[in-house]
């Protein structure tokens, strides 16, 4: 029954994703243009980066409204070093140990301390953000070298495929690999199913989840980075509001909300959902509170088509059954 | 009010499928008035499924079904409440955030005017449980009670429902001889006031001590009902199983070894004091005690599911650190839980998913995981234990509840272990499957391990173990060994015996 | 060649705003005029992000000229860059991008004449002298940063008995803003007005202060819409706010762009544009250097008291 | 007597009321002015909408489930009550707080429909329906805004009213509804069920509660207290546009998880909910008052928040603690 509805709500997120594919394309003339394309790739880059993390979380039954907040702390710290003197590179291990710390703090006060991720996070979400603000005040940093500052905006070579998508790709089937076909995906699985019966299969819970939130910190830090060097910007309100995107994008992927559910891929059709929706209201002119709009609409068909779908077979079944 | 002998419940062709899986190919089944009725059969046979229809859980495809002279409305559980029908399910589903007293009434609190009389609630669950043998605190939440108590207080909300037919699926699977007992008193004063029994369990004995009807099931089907003087032991195990069983526990003669474990003085105040005991290889050692005497207790600080506050565990004479699960499977120590739901199994994830969950490394190449080695070990363990299922794809939740139990023991047989620590290890599973079950934990003793086993099974605990220690109250009170302990002896000690010892 | 049909982008801070709204009429008048197409891009969250959406898919969808009231003076430009090495004219309104980014800025009134506006409004209210305070949006708000600036060196220069003690800030939300007010009034207690440039923020210092025992002993100024105000500047708390015709600004900002795509008009510092016929009666406007560079002045702001308040209408 | 003795708060909500306690002293000691009567009074006006929300989502949290459409809601029905009232000048404050309950409930409705009768996880549906109120505020509003001058003078005078002093009239009905729900929760069956359903959802099916109905309900309720809490926001700002409380949903989310209201379900109440809106509250109004340097302002909120959280953990460890202690008791 439930693989079933797994099942479903993958395929139903993919089969929406084609039908918005077709239908873009038929209605608008540059849709599938390489620079519209490059765009719904460079558009969502940050959101898959920080829904890599994210979904590792919300597996394990955890969730963090932080990520965006440490985006803002790393991409501040990434401005304030560089304009400290700092040389690039270290600006942006700067920004990614930040994201990593800001994470691992975010893990040590769930297990460690034992409260609640959600709580805690939201206390996060401020304090992080507050931190970039308090260190930037109303500074900007927005003198980068450009080579850096192409990265993600700019196309490889005069092919459609933005610089940032290789490091999506590569990220993407990393973290798939790691969920899907080792035993730390699998333990990660298993914790979020039933914590307890984990314990009891000598996981070691509080380890694990300390890992997962640091790691999610980094990949916040990574998100960073890119932010920073797309917009050519490090702020304090760098990324503000993220944090519900991300977590659209993993629900929208069909990761349940209550734990031990959830593939990559899904995510990712998810996130690519999302963006290429938006696309093409843009591209047709339709304004942005319709978008709004359609993207609410678009989540609620998503968790509701696969339901609906088995219900239908299920009473079929069931006339079959009585026959 | 019903007269003894009415017909009050009448099952014809009942079928049932759940997918491609057929539960019930066409069951029947009669329950009359002042009556205790057994339902017997092999796990995966359909009794839960059977009982489950009348619970208003699922819906039959086929059959009839009429309560008195009146058709059964199937579909939702609030239904069948109505109509008089009270279950005890074979796994508790408690609200673990609420107090026993509501636990008991939750739906049917009693009212004071316009609001709920909690006094009253309480009171009223104090009587039930009294009545139980089981002075457990109404006000108390449900969280942290041992398997057994939440048993107790899904008794004492069937109870209090006052229904006319009440349906138990394996209540005793988790209780000890004592409350057993109390719980067969209860049946019986059921019964004088003219309701009917439905009667689960995979405890023969019980069976054939307090029911007047025996049905057995074998796959999906009814094969015989006879009444209890109708029948005997190994007629009804036949039917079941399909075959002559000669011996329940094949107990059989192992060398025994050096000491593999070593508990010294283990406390955690709460729960147990002073506990010490060696098991050595080879040698098949059982915690015998009360529900509540802290065996499992003992168990989870052994394998570091908590932490104890003094003494210590040695494996093979070197220490092991507490508090640390990893550390003890990294000794080859391995616990099979008592709670299957909570415990042992993820229930969502795959059958083959749960039995590889403790044995990546048999199932790993270098760094990614092996799925067609996986599917492997599931196959083998499937032949080893006779595990029912339809794919191994499918979740846990789907398989009846003592395949489940199988599945448990299959996952932690499969980390081929020094050290097995088994809580309970038959709790639902049927006769047949049981005599495995022994064989295997002897023949695990025989290959030299050590096997530390926790069981509220009477005959089972004599049957099998080469040393008992008794456990009362968090204390050691009695250590027998296999010549010494007969029933008595061990029942003395365990509801008697002085803590000092 | 023959002038290239106008097809208009406008892109406002955040699309839900009457500020905004306001401006896009004035916008619609001169698309009016020019027989343009227009459309109203307005996003709705007020971020750097949501903008460069938009500009990208404008430029995709062959607009030719864009009208932007930028969030962030650096994040756009990348954006804007491209889009205009593609052809397309930017002209920025109401806040401004780096040089690089836009052709030319038109700013609502000389930082300056803000700034003086402000301080003496509160002069003003205070009686000349006194403790006052300032409710601004956020720490990094550009404008307000630079008129808060302005409004202190007048302070000092002309009303040095006036004192600000302390700046708080609303982030142009109802909630903080009059969070804000409250803890201003408390921690302050000797202050007699508060300074708001933010239409957001003066309203809700208004509301609260007509509605605590503060009424009639702080007064609240800044800038602000008249339809906002109107209440508060007559219900006796003595409020007062200025602003600029914003309708006009949208306007002068559309024209302006069309002076520079189709009658090749230069926006050197200097240079000199002749005004549109619907320009109220403004006959041309200079390009001066401005804070960033080179920018064009709408025009001075409109104090609202209760004697004019009921003018008008926006 | 024995009536008090019923709304007692139990040791969790005394352990948060503790706390916010020493948080107002604290503040009070720092900035005297923060206890005054115009103090007191704006901590409570300024807590009225989110502890109002907070109480209605209180019973949907205790279900396992959540609403994020809730400050969607208050903008829907804070714009809708606006152009209504603009519309009809005859209106007064008995209209608004008609209307507004009533939009309110329209969202409820369709929540709990999706959630309660298709059995859809209410993250995502009220995360859906979060999107789709607000952008339906965008597009019907077409921008419009409303002033203070639009709206009826009753309804404004009616949000100035102040009892004893410090009390507002809004906040009073705050009180209300948490004693309402209080017992509500605590001494009716179907507030019961609620805490059951969360508790095992599953084990709730079986003793045959009605778990649609239920459900269905609690969201109804949360729709109504989001558009009663529309009307709050009106008498409060008396200015709306399309974004009025955009982005507030976590905010109250915090104020009922702060409250000791469970994620996970099956524990918490409505007075923990509203003593966790004032909590968050007096820190934020606490900050303005001691004049925090704005930068760091919204840091120092959140490390408060966590050390808020952090000692109603404590405390509650201490009960649990007590609990250990006597088993060890009996156990010797
Ligand atoms: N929800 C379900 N989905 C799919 N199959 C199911 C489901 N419930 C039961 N089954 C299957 O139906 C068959 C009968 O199961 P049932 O639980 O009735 O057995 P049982 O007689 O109670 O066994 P046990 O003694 O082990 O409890 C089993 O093969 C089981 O796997
Ligand atoms: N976390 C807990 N909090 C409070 N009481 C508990 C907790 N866990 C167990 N108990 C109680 O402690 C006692 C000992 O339970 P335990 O599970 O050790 O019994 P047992 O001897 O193993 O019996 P069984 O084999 O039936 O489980 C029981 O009365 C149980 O209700
Ligand atoms: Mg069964
Ligand atoms: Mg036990």
């Amino acid at each position: 029954m439930k693989l079933k509805l797994r099942f479903s709500w993958d395929t139903s997120i993919l089969i929406i994703l084609a039908v918005v594919w077709v239908a873009a394309s038929l209605t608008t003339d540059n849709f599938l243009s390489s620079i519209n394309v490059s765009q719904i790739f460079s558009n969502t880059s940050e959101i898959t980066i920080m829904a890599f993390g994210v979904i590792f979380l919300i597996i394990l039954g955890e969730i963090d409204l932080s990520v965006a907040s440490i985006l803002a702390l790393g991409s501040s710290m990434l401005g304030w070093s560089y304009a400290k003197g700092a040389p690039i590179w270290l600006a942006i291990i700067i920004c990614m140990a930040v994201g990593t710390l800001c994470g691992f703090i975010n893990g040590w006060l769930v297990t460690k301390v034992g409260l609640g991720s959600l709580a805690v996070t939201i206390g996060t979400l401020a304090l992080y953000r507050g931190i970039a603000n308090g260190i930037l005040g109303t500074n900007t940093i927005n003198e980068f070298p450009e080579f850096w500052t192409g990265f993600g905006f700019d196309t490889i070579g005069t092919s459609f495929i933005p610089q940032s998508l290789p490091v999506i790709i590569l990220f993407g089937i990393g973290f798939a690999l790691l969920l899907h076909n080792t035993p730390f995906g699998r333990r990660t699985l298993a914790i979020g199913q039933s914590p307890e019966a984990a314990r009891f299969a000598g996981v070691n819970v509080v380890r694990h989840k300390i890992i997962v939130f640091t790691f999610t910190g980094f990949m916040s830090g990574v998100a960073g980075v890119i932010y920073t060097f797309r917009f050519s910007t490090a702020q304090a309100d760098n990324g503000i509001g993220l944090e519900l995107l991300v977590i659209s994008a993993c629900l929208l992927g069909g990761v349940s909300i209550f734990g031990g559910i959830g593939t990559i891929w899904g995510v990712i059709a998810g996130v690519l959902l999302a963006g290429s929706v938006e696309s093409w209201l843009t591209l047709r002119e339709i304004n942005a509170q319709w978008r709004t709009i359609v993207t609410g609409i678009l989540l609620l068909i998503s968790v509701a088509a696969p339901v609906l779908i088995n219900k239908a077979k299920a009473a079929k079944v069931r006339a079959e059954n009585k026959s | 009010m019903a007269q003894k002998g009415d017909l009050l419940l009448q099952m014809k062709g009942v079928q049932k499928r759940f997918g491609g899986a057929i539960a019930l190919r066409g069951t029947d089944l009669s329950i009359r008035a002042g009556e205790i009725h057994a339902l017997l059969g092999e796990n995966g046979a359909g009794k839960s499924t059977m009982l489950k229809i009348l619970a208003g859980v699922h819906v039959n495809d086929g059959g009839t079904i009429s309560i008195g002279d009146k058709p059964f409305t199937t579909g939702s559980p609030q239904a069948s409440i109505e109509q008089g029908i009270a279950v005890i399910y074979q796994e508790p589903s408690l609200f673990l955030d609420l107090t026993l007293a509501e636990n008991v009434f939750i739906g049917r609190q009693p009212m004071k005017g316009v609001a709920i009389d909690w006094a009253q609630a309480q009171s009223e669950a104090a009587r039930l449980f009294a009545e139980l043998g089981v002075p457990l605190d109404p006000k108390r939440q449900a969280r942290g009670l041992s398997i057994a108590d939440q048993q107790v207080v899904e008794i004492a909300k069937a109870l209090s429902m006052n229904a006319n037919i009440i349906l138990m699926d394996e209540p005793t699977a988790a209780l000890s001889a004592s409350e057993v007992e109390r719980l067969m008193t209860v049946m019986k004063s059921l019964k004088a006031a003219n309701k009917a029994v439905i009667f689960v369990s995979h405890r023969l004995d019980e069976v054939f001590a307090i029911s007047d009807y025996i049905t057995v099931m074998r796959d999906g089907a009814t094969v015989s009902e006879n009444p209890v003087g109708g029948t005997d032991l190994q007629k009804v195990i036949k039917e079941m199983v399909g075959r002559e069983l000669t011996e329940l526990f094949p107990k059989t003669e192992n060398k025994i070894g050096d000491v593999a474990l070593e508990i010294k003085d283990l406390t955690n105040p709460a729960y147990f004091r002073n506990i010490s005991f060696t098991v050595r290889h080879g040698e098949i050692v059982a915690l015998a005690g009360l529900v509540g005497s802290g065996r499992s207790e003992v168990a989870r600080a052994i394998f570091g599911i908590d932490k104890y506050t003094t003494g210590s565990v040695k494996v093979n004479g070197k220490d092991l650190a507490k508090g640390s699960p990893v550390a003890a499977m990294a000794e080859k120590i391995a616990l099979v839980p008592e709670d299957r739901r909570q415990q042992g199994l993820f229930m969502i994830a795959s059958v083959n998913r749960n039995i590889s969950m403790e044995s990546f490394d048999r199932i790993k190449g270098k760094i990614f995981l092996n799925f067609k080695k996986e599917r492997a070990l599931t196959e083998i363990w499937r032949e080893k234990l006779s595990i029912k299922y339809e794919a191994q794809s499918n979740p846990v939740e789907s398989l009846s509840g003592g395949n489940q139990q199988k599945t448990v023991l299959a996952k932690w047989l499969a980390t081929d272990p020094d050290i097995l620590i088994v809580d309970e290890p038959t709790r639902g599973i049927d006769v047949g499957t049981k005599a495995e079950v022994h064989k295997l934990i002897n023949a695990a003793a025989g290959e030299g391990k050590a096997v530390l086993m926790i069981s509220s099974e009477l005959p089972e605990v004599l049957g099998m173990a080469d040393r008992i220690i008794i456990m009362r109250e968090g204390h050691k009170v009695a250590e027998l060994s296999r010549l010494e302990a007969t029933q008595e002896k061990v029942i003395a000690a365990a509801t008697t015996g002085s803590k000092g010892a | 060649s023959a002038a290239t049909k106008l097809k208009i982008a406008h892109i406002p801070k955040l699309g839900t705003i009457g500020y905004f709204q306001a401006a896009e009429v004035g916008v619609q008048r001169a698309c009016k005029e020019l027989k343009a197409t227009c459309a109203y891009k307005g996003p709705t969250e007020i971020t750097a992000a949501a903008q460069v959406k938009e500009i990208n898919a404008a430029v995709q969808g062959g607009y030719n000229v864009l009208i932007i009231a930028a969030n962030d003076k650096d994040a756009l430009v990348p954006a804007l860059k491209a889009a205009q090495k593609k052809g397309v004219t930017v002209v920025t309104y109401d806040s401004d991008v780096a040089q690089a980014g836009r052709s030319v800025f038109v700013n609502q009134a000389s930082s300056e004449g803000i700034g003086n506006a402000l301080a003496d409004s509160a002069a003003e209210l205070a009686g000349g002298e006194g403790d006052i305070a300032v409710l601004s949006t956020t720490p990094d708000a550009t404008n307000q940063n630079v008129w808060i600036e302005f409004m202190n060196k007048r302070l000092a220069a002309k009303y040095p008995k006036v004192k600000v003690v302390a700046t708080a800030y609303g982030l142009d939300k109802p909630e903080e803003s009059t969070t804000e007010t409250q803890g201003l009034i408390q921690k302050n207690p000797t202050i007699e007005a508060i300074v708001a440039p933010t239409s957001v923020g003066i309203v809700a210092a208004a509301k609260y202060v007509s509605g605590s025992a503060s009424k009639g002993k702080v007064f609240v100024t800044g800038l602000g819409l008249p339809n906002d105000m109107k209440t508060y500047i007559k219900d006796g708390s003595g409020a007062q706010a200025s602003l600029w015709d914003v309708e006009n600004f949208g306007y002068v900002a559309v024209q302006i762009a069309n002076s520079i795509r189709n009658n090749k008009q230069s926006v050197k510092v200097g240079a000199v544009i002749k005004s549109a016929k619907g320009d109220k009666g403004v006959k041309s406007r200079k390009v001066i250097k401005g804070a960033v560079g080179n920018e064009v002045l709408l025009g001075p702001a409109t104090v609202f008291t209760k004697d004019n308040v009921d003018n008008y209408n926006f | 007597m024995n009536f008090l003795s019923r709304f007692k708060p139990s040791s969790r909500e005394g352990s948060l009321g503790l706390i916010l306690i020493v948080t107002i002293a604290i503040t009070g000691i720092i900035n005297p002015r923060f206890l005054t009567g115009d103090g007191t009074r704006d901590l409570f006006t300024s807590t009225a909408v989110v502890a109002l929300l907070a109480i209605g989502m209180a019973p949907i949290i205790i279900m396992r489930h959540i609403d994020l459409s809730v400050a969607s809601t208050v903008g829907l029905t804070a714009w809708f009550i606006a152009d209504l009232c603009a519309k009809h000048p005859e209106f007064t404050w008995v209209q608004c707080f008609i209307i507004g309950p009533i939009i309110g409930m329209v969202v409820g409705v369709i929540n709990g429909l999706l959630v309660a009768g298709l059995r859809l996880p209410s993250l995502v549906v009220t995360l859906g329906t979060l999107y789709i109120v607000r952008g339906a505020v965008y597009v019907i509003s077409n921008s419009v805004d409303y002033n203070a001058q639009e709206m009826p003078p009753s309804l404004l005078d009616l949000g100035q009213k102040v009892y004893f002093g410090i009390m507002p009239f809004t906040f009073l009905l705050v009180i209300f509804a948490m004693l309402i729900t209080a017992w509500f929760m605590k001494y009716r069956k179907a507030g019961r069920d609620c805490y059951a359903i969360g508790s095992n959802p599953h084990a709730a099916d079986l003793v045959g509660i009605k778990v649609f109905r239920r459900t269905f309900l609690a969201f109804v309720f949360s729709g109504a207290m989001s558009g009663l809490a529309g009307v709050f926001y009106l008498m409060r700002f008396a200015q709306v546009d399309s974004t009025a409380f955009y982005g507030q949903e976590l905010a109250v989310v915090a104020a009922a998880v702060i409250g000791g209201v469970t994620i996970a379900g099956g524990s918490g109440t409505t007075v923990g909910a509203t003593i966790g809106a004032l909590l968050v509250q007096t820190i934020q109004g606490g900050l303005a008052a001691i004049g925090v340097d704005a930068f760091w302002k919204s840091a120092i909120n959140g490390l408060l928040l966590i050390v808020a959280i952090y000692a109603d953990r404590t405390l509650a460890r201490k009960s649990e603690n007590a609990l250990l202690a006597q088993r060890i008791k009996e156990r010797a």
